[in-house]
């Protein structure tokens, strides 16, 4: 992660009445490729889930300063950027772990038993689902499908797409990830 | 780029795959990559480099070989040689098969039989590319014959000519629906209004899907020709891809094939030189699955909650920004341009009296061969399961299979024998649907399948509509009350009234559907129901009722 | 309250009819044959969930008298905090200024029944013959309904007073 | 303009152009229930009470947003359609926490006028039992989502007539709620304008004023605000 620099605003150049406050998080680029986004799109509030996919790959989530300025930015109102925010499973509102693990619960790997997989991880790390671990080293979620049914029960590992998944192989692919005490 | 500049340029391509007389072809869509087929085009790629003896031999990542389980799937083609495939590839395996090819003589290990009846069965149209391209580059494309239709449609056609020959073919969209295509676009086209957009609804949101997935991953170029032949057809300047979040490798596929397309001018302004200008942009969904559903979709691409509107008026007058509005699924463009290259009468013979061409299918589930196959309409069941799919495996028995999603329905053995085709489908109870096929042995439970997929639809409901977000909610809770044992027979009249009631009120697709797969399976397992009522036994041994009567026994 | 209301009607009912079980009565056990119960207030613990049963068992009609017994209402306020050990914590627990309470246990004991974790509507335990409503139901509907059970007619009844 | 002719439940009426079935019903005194319906506001289509069903047609359809076409056939309250209605009304009641004997609005509320007029004397289907804090932040109302139905009308009339789009709706299905601003509470948020109208336009209790006994019921409000708005006539 880049140094923070104290110093450099983020640009508040399309919000310029009330730019958002940074604070607890690095001045770095991130605004300045959002602010690029923002600008490619011309400020169409049409735009908003671009944006908003833009703003959660570079912060890992939304949090309400980024909400609100995207929302001016694209003069959208804060409820319905709220709105579409929570819409689509695919944005968070809440800082994710810092690995992942997504159980794949479509209609293939239900067959495959993937429910056992969902309660082994859950089981081993104390997690929920769509939750975070206490100390923030791994968030469970569970997606409707991800289109390998082919190789059910399946999950993604911070981004990689594992088949034919057994509980006990999903727990020890987490292992890894994990203070030892656990 | 010139439409005459694009014939050389194929002409070049082809002149150079006929002096390589080897090709090794990894596939490299999502589930082979996942199963470590990038290691696989690895060693393949060092091996071929470090031997100095291997002139004229391509290796090229290619697109969904179909046989998912198998993976990582490796094929070799060599002029003059059957074409040889290999399940579970290893990287050494590979670098065995680079240094013996000069020789003559592969590796058995591994090999699947020649004729192996996963891939004899089928009759591929839309997947004709699998194995043969390498996705990830316009040329490959372009030499097997892509974007000819398109030049043709340019340069011989009018808009009009290309419609008859859509509307000629039969195709109707694989979407689900099963809407006659031609009769879209001539609505789209006669539309009033300029401004006008062609929408691809990649939204591929079923479970037990991922048709659409393999096409884009595999041969992203199609379906770009399929969407430019459309907009030319109809008169729309602007298309739009809206891909599901969950497929970024399709994503990436796709934004690299566009901008293929457009250096080579088969995308942007003045397409070969002509006064036709067409744009593509993708636009990725967020996780909904309501988005599938088009005006949700419309509302989606315009940067709003995915929420259904009423129709009328359709998005074909009124849809994208209240512009006319064509919207067809991956595979239903897929097909345009093999329709346009050999006339829709050609494509119709293929198939059934209402359901033209072939039909890709993911087979997943209890079944041997898992993935992808593509056969005519009309294929039975029997032949799809137990030819293609190998059967069930483990010695278990065959108990339904289960198409259209959530949308759709659970057909029992009884029924194996049925041609597969919209009409057929639905006459039993089920869809089409986008192709997904999930076979259940005799370890599924009926009634929590059906409870399955209501919670599917309850968390998938938008809310907009009190039906589908109270009824789906109230269904999903009697369904419970029966898998835990707790139901009692005026459960299951709620819960039939509630179906009919939510089928016949829901303001979308979503909502009008979401009863199906209760419907189905009371319909075609009814006792499994009444089973779980009136003795709180689950018959497949599936249900847990710790806290259910005592047992009538 | 809303049956006092009757008023002199009251009389005329009793004259028609004799009161074997109430509240008000010092009869210990539920009587057999009953031919009409009229039934107040929702099922919130193990003692009404045997009483209803009982109650259910030896009545010929039986009427959910009232929101409470049709929709819960009132006493089901409860239901969102879901458990009885919340609901006797938030009672009984410490409360906000610090004092500390003592919080009963959810099980009951030999004297207090256990409290069911949701409170039920009677319909939810037993079959229901005549819904009627209201918070409370009006006298002159309780006039007329009385007045035709008692007189045999059954069909019809419930449509004669509103939720709330 | 053209005129059009059709019938509803076998009466012969006419309608303009832009009518709906639902506004010539209402011209005729053929009462379709409605929710989420309300004069002046854009039509959601979400309540699917006004569900009709049209001679010839299978699909029902939302008169709300059906254009009253030539020639159509309009039956109001077949069976079915009745039937269905009734459920949609136990859906709700069974889907928040509907009390009506401790809501400000009881005998004042739309939700429990339309479960009276269908002799809906219970409930049918499991109470969802949703815990769902109240707001009362706001210096002047109150929202208690534990008898919000969903129906959008506050969303509707703060963005269509008073523009300051303070409500929308978050999440969805059974999750949504009606959030105002970035889900803070209403009294801290900087876009309310405090006109009251969303309370106006509230058919149930879920927006109130603080320490009211009951609600205010105007259903033409709106339409007289719209008309002294864009005619300058201000009628009553």
């Amino acid at each position: 992660m880049t140094a923070p620099d104290a110093h450099r605003e983020p640009t508040t150049t399309l919000a310029p009445t009330a730019g958002p406050t940074t604070a607890g998080r690095p001045a770095d680029n991130r605004f300045k490729i959002l602010d690029a986004t923002i600008k490619r799109h011309r400020r169409q509030p049409d735009a908003l889930l671009e944006v908003l996919h833009t703003a959660q790959e570079l912060f890992g989530y939304l949090d309400r300063e980024t909400l609100t300025y995207v929302g001016r930015a694209l003069r959208v109102p804060p409820s319905r950027v709220y709105g579409v925010a929570t819409f689509y499973n695919f944005f968070s509102l809440k800082p994710k772990g810092a690995h992942s693990c997504v159980v794949c619960l479509g209609t293939a790997c239900y067959v495959k038993g993937a429910d056992r997989i969902l309660a082994a991880v859950q089981q081993a790390y104390h997690v929920p689902p769509h939750g975070t671990t206490p100390d923030g080293q791994l968030s469970l979620a569970t997606a409707r499908c991800i289109g390998a049914c082919g190789l059910a029960p399946a999950a993604v590992f911070d981004g990689d797409i594992a088949g034919r998944m057994t509980p006990a192989a999903a727990v020890a692919r987490i292992a890894p990830w994990m203070p030892h005490d656990q | 780029m010139t439409s005459d500049d694009l014939d050389t340029v194929r002409a070049r391509e082809r002149a150079a795959f006929a002096a390589a007389p080897c090709r090794l072809a990894v596939c490299t869509a999502a589930g082979c990559l996942s199963s470590g087929a990038g290691a696989v085009r690895d060693a393949l790629e060092r091996t071929a480099a470090d031997g100095a003896d291997s002139p004229g031999l391509r290796i090229i990542g290619t697109g969904c070989l179909g046989l998912c389980h198998a993976g990582p799937l490796l094929r070799v083609f060599r002029a003059g040689a059957p074409d040889v495939t290999y399940a579970h590839a290893t990287p050494d395996l590979a670098a065995a098969v680079v240094r013996q090819l000069p020789d003559g003589r592969l590796p058995d290990e591994r090999q699947l039989p020649a004729m192996h009846p996963f891939f004899a069965h089928q009759h591929p149209v839309v997947l004709e590319n699998a194995g043969r391209i390498d996705c990830e580059r316009i040329e490959d494309y372009v030499a097997a014959g892509g974007y000819a239709a398109l030049q043709q449609a340019m340069t011989e056609m009018k808009p009009d000519d290309v419609i008859r020959e859509v509307v000629a073919s039969g195709l109707r969209g694989r979407g689900g629906a099963g809407y006659p295509t031609g009769l879209k676009w001539s609505t789209v086209a006669k539309a009033r209004g300029a401004g006008k957009f062609v929408v691809c609804n990649a939204d591929e949101g079923d479970p037990g899907a991922f048709m659409d997935r393999s096409v884009l991953e595999g041969d992203p170029h199609r379906v770009i020709e399929g969407m430019a032949i459309a907009g030319f057809a109809v008169g729309a300047e602007q298309g739009y891809i809206y891909v599901r979040g969950e497929y970024p490798l399709a994503v990436s596929r796709l934004r690299v094939a566009i901008r293929q397309a457009e250096r080579m001018d088969l995308l942007g302004q003045r397409i070969l030189d002509t006064p036709f200008s067409f744009r593509i942009d993708v636009r990725i969904g967020a996780g909904a699955f309501v988005c599938g559903e088009e005006t949700a979709l419309i509302a989606s691409i315009e940067g709003k909650r995915g929420a259904p509107r009423p129709r009328p008026p359709y998005p074909a007058s009124f849809g994208l920004w209240g512009r006319p509005t064509l919207i067809n699924n991956v595979e239903t463009y897929a097909n345009i341009p093999p329709i346009i290259r050999s006339g829709g009468a050609a494509y119709a013979r293929l198939g059934t009296e209402r359901s033209k061409g072939t039909k890709v299918f993911a087979l997943a589930g209890a079944i041997v061969n898992t993935g992808l196959i593509e056969v005519p309409m009309g294929t039975s069941l029997r032949q799809i399961i137990f030819d293609i799919g190998g059967g069930i495996p483990d010695g278990r028995s065959f108990k339904a299979a289960q198409t259209g999603g959530p949308s759709g329905g659970c057909i029992p053995a009884s029924h194996l024998d049925l041609p597969v085709d919209y009409e057929a489908l639905a006459g039993i109870g089920s869809i089409m649907g986008s192709g997904g096929l999930i076979v259940m042995d005799d370890r599924s439970c009926m009634v929590d399948v059906a409870r399955f997929f209501m919670e599917f639809c309850r968390d998938e409901s938008c809310g907009k509509c009190i039906p589908c977000r109270a009824g789906t909610v109230q269904m999903h809770t009697l369904l419970m009350r029966m898998t835990t044992g707790v139901a009692a027979e005026r459960d299951l009249t709620l819960l039939e009234q509630l179906a009919d009631m939510v089928t016949r009120t829901s303001l979308c697709g979503l909502g009008q559907t979401a009863a199906n797969p209760v419907v189905s399976t009371l319909r075609h397992f009814r006792d499994e129901y009444m089973a779980h009522i009136l003795e709180h036994r689950c018959p497949a041994g599936v249900c847990r009722m710790p806290r259910a009567p005592e047992r009538a026994s | 309250m809303s049956f006092l209301d009757m008023d002199d009607r009251l009389l005329d009912l009793a004259a028609r009819m004799d009161l074997v079980y109430s509240p008000l009565m010092d009869v210990k056990t539920f009587p057999e044959h009953v031919d009409i119960t009229l039934v107040e207030g929702a099922v919130a613990n193990q003692d009404h969930l045997r009483q209803i049963a009982t109650i259910r068992e030896r009545t010929d009609i039986l009427v959910a008298f009232g929101d409470c017994a049709v929709t819960g209402n009132v006493t089901a306020l409860r239901n969102p905090l879901n458990t009885a050990g919340v609901v006797l914590r938030r009672a009984y627990g410490d409360d906000e200024a610090g004092s500390p309470g003592r919080p009963p246990r959810p099980g009951g004991t030999a004297d207090v029944p256990a409290l069911l974790d949701k409170v039920r509507t009677i319909r939810s335990c037993v079959r229901v013959d005549v819904y009627l409503p209201g918070c409370p139901p009006p006298a002159d509907v309780i006039v007329d309904v009385l007045s035709d059970l008692i007189a045999g007619k059954v069909d019809g009844l419930h449509n004669r007073s509103r939720l709330g | 303009m053209s005129v059009r002719t059709l019938t509803i439940n076998g009466q012969p009426v006419s309608a303009t152009e832009e009518q709906t079935i639902l506004d010539v019903a209402r011209e005729h005194g053929i009462d379709i229930p409605t929710l989420c319906h309300f004069d002046g506001l854009s039509e959601h289509a979400g309540c699917r009470l006004c569900l009709v069903e049209i001679a010839g047609s299978p699909k029902l359809h939302a008169a709300c947003v059906t254009p009253a076409a030539e020639g159509i056939e309009v039956t109001t309250h077949s069976d079915r359609v009745t039937a269905y209605r009734r459920q949609i009304v136990e859906l709700l009641l069974a889907e928040r926490n509907h009390v009506c004997s401790v809501c400000v609005a009881n005998r004042n509320c739309e939700l429990q006028d339309l479960a009276v007029a269908m002799n809906l004397h219970h409930v049918r289907y499991e109470p969802q039992d949703p815990q769902l804090a109240l707001d009362a932040s706001h210096p002047r109302f109150i929202m208690d989502p534990n008898r919000c139905v969903l129906c959008t009308r506050c969303v509707r009339v703060c963005d269509e007539i008073e523009g300051a789009h303070t409500w929308d709706v978050m999440a969805r299905g059974r999750r949504a709620m009606i959030v105002s601003d970035l889900n803070q509470p209403w009294g801290e948020s900087p876009s309310c304008t405090g006109c009251g109208k969303c309370v106006r336009v509230c058919p149930t209790g879920a927006l109130f004023e603080k320490g009211a006994t009951t609600t205010v019921r105007d259903p033409d409000f709106l339409t007289y605000l719209k008309t002294a708005r864009e005619q300058k006539l201000w009628i009553r």
